[in-house]
């Protein structure tokens, strides 16, 4: 996953939350889930950018959250439309956008166990805009289809759905996700379609030419290492030692 | 309605074998001197709740045989990786899992605290989390034109089981802003709480302090255990203890070392 | 989100024509500054909603012809007798009456801070207050067997009116035990709160203040009003003026009187 | 409804406590609505002869409440099963226990408009034991047929209702309630059974001989006068001061 290969001025986690931040875009209030360091960057920065909106809650993180009606105010909060931006993961996700989050095999007798669904069941249905995030982009993970559905990624035209998934980010490629489908959007610096093919156990759509990732701007680099890096070092301190430099205002390499 | 606890192992009497026990998420203060008690006294057949999800408390519980079914949204112990006695559990058919989300455990336990045989949900329709929920029902919404909606039947547990920072002599015991261990409460039968120390009066009789309390009256027996989320954080009193979790995990990565942590720190009681 | 408003009619900007209004309580914290503002802006056709009952604030709203829907379990002045503006409007069919059982209106503000669509309640069936309802239903819960349970329409207001002791300049505000008036926030499209005084730095930031906050995040303006709850009590703050209140019933008794009251205390802005 | 045309020793606010006091019986939790001064002083008696059992809520003091959880939590106390009695008024009482707090005459253009209903089409379904209680008996407020049921006396055999009246309390008399119909239990010192059928609206059934409601023993004179009396003072100054004598141990008459 180091970007060592490619002569770049940006690490790999930099180009990660520059896209993140572009799927964003205009909303009122993202929220990023526990253990979610790229995303959280990519919210600090969405939020520069904006001049403080959007709003971002990070979970798990008392001074960067406002909850105060226990743990079930993060899932009311979605239920009331206030949350815009989400993210997920899972241990599969396939090309219809299902996420699974509990294990693989056979559920009864299951072969590898996954912690669980945690709050997927409900916050992919309710939250306009999720971001499906999974560094690791193999077959392992991107699978035809899922052994267990945590949550779907598209549900019948009755079922009450405001949300659901727009795009997945690898350490390969953007995918954006429509109408049950994912569509190629753009492949990483440094990174091939044939390797995403290659590495893509679900079927997936793209353009003849499909194009690189943009890289992170030097405005978008000075802002996450000089404006969001020190924020997010209070949250992900080993996270911001290890990619930004901890307290230093600019990265060395 | 309350009655002060000669000793830890006094106020966990209501926890017998066999019952329903609710427990909250790490960050809201995990009885973790309550659950090594437990161990020790070996209860079994527990029915255990992790609100909405748990890590060292379930993963002890299951690796000690104290467990029969867990009904949860997650068990993991985070940064330290996945929960390995959870995980050996499930794959070897060892304890009866009931797989949740999130807000329907909160929802369920809602449903008790109101009174009501259910409540509704949105999401988990077409998910398998759903499907393998044979206690949950999808009905139409009367409200909707074609608008499908699960339900979920109330959860009344037999016992609340939870750790806070403090309580006073009448049984109210100061939550903060960790507000479904309120809703625990309500919906339990018994409630057994432990807590960092006694504060001296009574906690409703200050408003800012009554903001954050569970009345005694709904408590029935408190016992102080200090650092008795330990090795788990208590949120504003004392952080996790990394050093001796990153320990856990490597032991309990097998059964071996399961017992050995067990013998170690549980047993032995020469824990915090 | 949260923008401190200039002034208190400024924050009231949301309180437009024809609006539904959820409002607290009596002992509650009512925002009585706020309502002799409105009144004196001549805000008309609310759908006012008072969680679960009101006194002198329905009473005061309706008999300035501010109100065209009154949703209520109960109006009275308590000790004080009748509603009489409130009792005059019913009778002539000034207002339009949606009569409701108190644990109705929770739930039914409940079902909107939670996002779905209704909630169940146990009692009302073979009441008249639920022969009056059209908007509410009754199904056969699937978790019995032929067993009727009532289902109300989850209520989201366009504003939630409340007044409380303090808030911090980022929008916080503390409500203490009262944490209805975070489910009326929860459930409303905008919150528009009067506070007595502005408390410096965050309540966020303490542990024990943040137990009894409602989040700015959901907070649209806030207004200093000091006695702002006048002549209504503000509780573990000030208690009724039992005077004035005297003073209202007897003056209000008949319509001339009122208009007198209007003109003494409302709009000559005398109050307080 | 004073007691003045009968030589007792007793108030007659201090026998209808004594006579709720009874119907309490031995339970766990009573709650007394806002404005229930003679309620609040049978419970706190009950209190005080359990020697602290029942728990007794006098709402609208919150020196003699727990809540913590809002205005709901009286409700969803209820609603758990964890209040075993309450009281109940209306506007009209009708002999199959319906109560009125709405209006009289048609609801849609009524001639008289009450408060409302308040929490009684909750709380008398939920509540095991709702003890009515109307000073005023009348043929005014007790009626053959309520006007609007705020909240019935009887529900059909599937409809949920763990709870319901047990009994009626007035100025004149107690009676029992079950099977749909109240029975004349016991008629008040100075009362009589005629008095009673000629000012009950509704039918109601009676013994041949109908007992006379014991006088408080001067033990429960006592313990009113002494023990609960100053406890009630914190809560309703005007009553007790007025009934009681406000810091006198016991009653000049």
């Amino acid at each position: 996953m180091s970007m060592n290969a490619a002569p770049l001025e940006f690490r790999s986690e930099e180009l990660l939350a520059d896209v993140i931040a572009r799927l964003i875009g205009d909303v009122r209030h993202v929220a990023v889930g526990n253990a979610s360091p790229i995303p959280a960057t990519a919210a600090l920065l969405a939020r520069e950018r904006g001049k403080g909106r959007p709003y971002v809650s990070l979970l798990g993180s008392p001074k960067n959250t406002f909850w105060t009606d226990g743990a079930r105010e993060l899932f009311d909060c979605a239920g009331q439309g206030r949350i815009d931006v989400f993210f997920l993961s899972g241990g599969q996700i396939d090309g219809q956008g299902n996420v699974n989050l509990v294990s693989t095999g056979d559920y009864e007798h299951p072969k590898v166990r996954f912690p669980g669904s945690f709050g997927s069941a409900y916050l992919y249905y309710v939250v306009p805009k999720v971001i499906l995030f999974r560094v690791e982009h193999s077959r392992r993970t991107l699978v035809p289809h899922v052994d267990f559905i945590s949550a779907p990624g598209v549900s019948e035209q009755n079922v009450f759905r405001p949300g659901g998934p727009i795009a997945l980010v690898t350490n390969r490629c953007l995918f954006s996700f429509a109408g049950g489908r994912f569509t190629l959007a753009s492949v990483h610096p440094g990174h091939t379609v044939e390797e995403v093919i290659e590495n893509t156990g679900f079927d997936f759509d793209r353009l003849a030419t499909v194009p690189e990732t943009p890289a992170p701007s030097p405005a978008t680099l000075a802002l996450l290492r000089e404006t969001a890096a020190p924020q997010l070092a209070e949250v992900y301190p080993q996270f911001a030692r290890q990619v930004f430099g901890v307290g230093q205002a600019a990265l060395s390499s | 309605m309350f009655q002060a606890a000669k000793s830890l192992d006094d106020a966990l009497a209501a926890v017998t074998d066999g019952c329903m026990v609710v427990v909250p998420r790490e960050v809201s203060g995990v009885p973790m001197a309550a659950t090594r008690a437990l161990i020790r006294r070996g209860v079994k057949r527990l029915h255990l709740v992790a609100l909405p999800t748990s890590s060292l408390q379930a993963d002890l519980l299951i690796g000690a045989a104290c467990v029969a079914t867990l009904e949860t949204s997650a068990v993991s112990l985070g940064e330290f990786g996945p929960a390995p006695r959870f995980a050996a559990a499930v794959t070897s058919g060892a304890i009866k899992m009931m797989d949740a989300t999130c807000p329907a455990l909160h929802a369920a336990l809602q449903a008790a605290e109101k009174g009501v045989p259910f409540m509704p949900l949105r999401g988990l329709i077409g998910s398998d989390v759903l499907k393998y929920r044979d206690d949950w029902k999808v009905i139409d919404s009367p409200f909707g034109n074609c608008d499908p909606i699960v339900l979920l039947p109330a959860m009344k547990p037999d016992v609340a089981l939870l750790h806070a920072p403090m309580a006073d002599r009448f049984g109210n015991v100061w939550i903060g802003r960790q507000r479904e261990l309120a809703t625990m409460a309500h919906a339990a039968d018994r409630t057994v709480v432990t807590v960092e120390k006694i504060h001296d009066g009574n906690l409703l009789d200050d408003p800012v302090l009554a903001a954050g309390t569970l009345p005694g009256f709904y408590v029935e027996s408190v016992a102080v255990a200090e650092r008795g989320a330990w090795p788990l954080p208590l949120p504003d009193h004392y952080a996790a203890d990394a050093e001796h979790l990153a320990e856990y995990a490597r032991m309990a990565a097998t059964a071996e070392g399961f017992a050995e942590y067990l013998d170690r720190y549980v047993y032995e009681r020469r824990a915090a």
